[in-house]
């Protein structure tokens, strides 16, 4: 497997740090009636990983962005947008993972 | 040959109105019609536009006579929030200024019934004076009234000061899953020029809300769905610039009632770690 | 008495014009006259609206005799992609619907001169024709065109077909640090009704891009300012369906010149871990 | 200090995982004119911290979103963006740091 850091094999021969987590990129498609419309994600590739051992997890952290959606109707609410921008858009938070973290796991 | 509707619009346009408006290009005043009669349609339920384009420019209009019918209440540079009298009927207020690019809009707000306040974008360094009107149910504006001039914005004050931001807290402390904590700050406005506040808050588990205080003297804002034991911030920004109050919701540990629901029997893990 | 501005517009404009357009309301018609005169401040430099405003129906329109001079070429719920004649003008392209509710608009767009494509936002189940124009240099649409009609969207097509996605690189591999790799791809279409193309792309290191492919039987995308030894991943969305290619960039080791710039003398760290 | 994970003196005493580290949430105001205009970041509240020694280090880790930004002339570049919005709009990409992860120290 190629170091996820690339320049690994030229300079500093350090291994990962004890609790790292593998994650792989993808990204979500909301259609061509919202801003913006594609939009990246970053997933743990497996929830148990070697590097972060138990009682520790690799979890997704949640970070909120802010979307415009075209508008429906008068009763969907908006959150703060430009006061210029058209009536006909709807801003909206959108929770997405950008990242995967070693972190207590809880059983809730 | 006659393009029928638009020439009846332009017939009984009454005269006077347009003297008023005489120096606002056609494509503006245009724009301003469409884009009222468009948003009417969120506004208004079973709403038809083909009156409002055609009939909107159709009454008359005057001069106020009540300077405090409209008043400017802040403005920052990009914007100015103003206070109307509020009337059972809906409301148009629109910023007319003395030039305009061909990009540019007359910028407006619709007031529901009982509806004081709005806020209108303005662009630096140009004079703007307050149109009112109010609106059939059909979207046609009437009793067209010329009310005050915004005043050029002055900048931002010179002066910083620190508002004096205070939380009070209250919802269900009962349990640590489960609470419903609601955080109540109050704080301080230094005189009528400092009435419009914009407020950002979040803490390590609660993502950003932010939102704008409408004019008032006794400042204040509802956080709702906090959890104990939360390390939060709030920033409010006003006209005396931004004060940052850091503050930790109430803890478990304080509530009798929330210690008791915690005090499950504790299954040990097998805490095993190695670098 | 009369609205000057306005009604000048109204007596010149044909008549013949108004019946093809008749279904068409006047908020509508006016909103399109406005967006465009509006947009075209952008476009055209010391430009002036009033007589776009005044003049924007003032020419006379004709049935278009030649059907290939606006082709669809894709279709998706949300939009058309139209391929339209070339022009040595500036071109309006709009769809007009058989009917529409207030807060709808016309949708249009502009082309520059010698542009070929455009797409148009269009609502499902909804039939439309698509009216073209040359305009002046003042914005002023002449030579109105009622050509092609869009075919109702037959939704994304039933089978799923992979996309053959092939790679090549070009770019500076001298040294790991400065290198700006070029990534090229190519992938098959499916035939006349696989010709627009959505790509999405990143790396580990390398944020998301998107991009709208026009109309092409040859689909390519070029990725610029790549890293070597990256990981990455281009998707494309066709009307068959999407198809993840995932690849790596070339490697450092395998570039004669790379290795060489990379060899610095190694001051070894004092590496000291406790958990 | 109290915990920073909430409910960690009631059920589960397990310590910080080995390479956590100190974050302070911070935000950017981008004025009027943009959407959306309050952007949340996230920083390292210090880059050496203890429970991330050397030769690890606290870094931010960066996410690019997309933002909406009132146009002032043609010549501006605009990324993809719903057909419908207003030309009046661009779409630029922007870096902020949504997280603080321990990781290798390059001295590039």
């Amino acid at each position: 497997k190629r170091g996820n850091i690339k320049v690994e094999e030229y300079n500093q021969a350090i291994p990962d740090p004890p609790c790292s987590c593998e994650y792989k990129k993808g990204f979500i498609n909301l259609g061509e009636n919202v801003f913006p419309s594609n939009i990246e994600t970053i997933n743990c590739s497996t929830n148990q990983q070697q590097s972060c051992p138990p009682p520790y997890i690799c979890k997704e952290s949640i970070y909120e962005i802010k979307i415009l959606r075209k508008r429906k109707s008068m009763a969907e609410k908006s959150l703060a947008r430009p006061t210029d921008l058209e009536i006909g858009w709807v801003a909206e938070s959108l929770p997405i993972s950008v990242g995967c973290i070693c972190t207590r796991d809880y059983v809730i | 040959a006659i393009f029928f509707s638009v020439c009846v619009t332009a017939t009984v346009v009454s005269g006077r109105k347009v003297k008023a408006m005489s120096h606002v290009p056609v494509l503006q005043l245009e724009k301003l019609t469409n884009s009222v009669c468009t948003n009417l349609y969120f506004y208004i339920s079973e709403y038809s536009s083909t009156n409002c384009t055609n009939y909107f420019w159709s009454n008359d209009y005057k001069v106020s006579s009540d300077p405090s019918a409209v008043q400017v209440k802040c403005q920052t540079a990009g914007s100015v929030t103003l206070e109307v009298g509020p009337s059972r009927h809906r409301q148009l207020i629109m910023l007319v200024a003395e030039h305009y690019k061909p990009h540019e809009e007359i910028s407006y707000g619709l007031l529901q019934p009982g509806g004081k306040y709005v806020k209108l974008s303005t662009l630096a360094s140009v004079k703007y004076t307050v149109w009112t009107a109010q609106l059939s149910d059909e979207g046609i504006p009437y009793k067209w009234t010329k009310a005050t001039n915004v005043p050029l914005y002055k900048g931002p004050s010179s002066i910083h000061k620190n508002y004096d931001i205070k939380v009070t807290f209250n919802g269900n402390f009962s349990n640590v899953f489960t609470n419903v904590i609601n955080a109540i700050f109050t704080w301080d406005s230094f005189g009528d020029d400092d009435l419009c506040f914009e407020i950002v808050h979040f803490c390590r588990e609660i993502p950003l809300y932010n939102e704008y205080i409408w004019p008032t003297t006794k400042p204040n804002v509802t956080i709702e769905n906090l959890n104990l034991d939360e390390e939060c911030e709030l920033t409010v920004m006003g006209a005396y610039g931004n004060t940052k109050f850091q503050y930790e919701t109430p803890s478990c540990a304080e509530h009798k009632e929330c210690v008791l629901n915690n005090l499950k029997p504790q299954e040990p893990k097998n805490v095993s770690l190695h670098a």
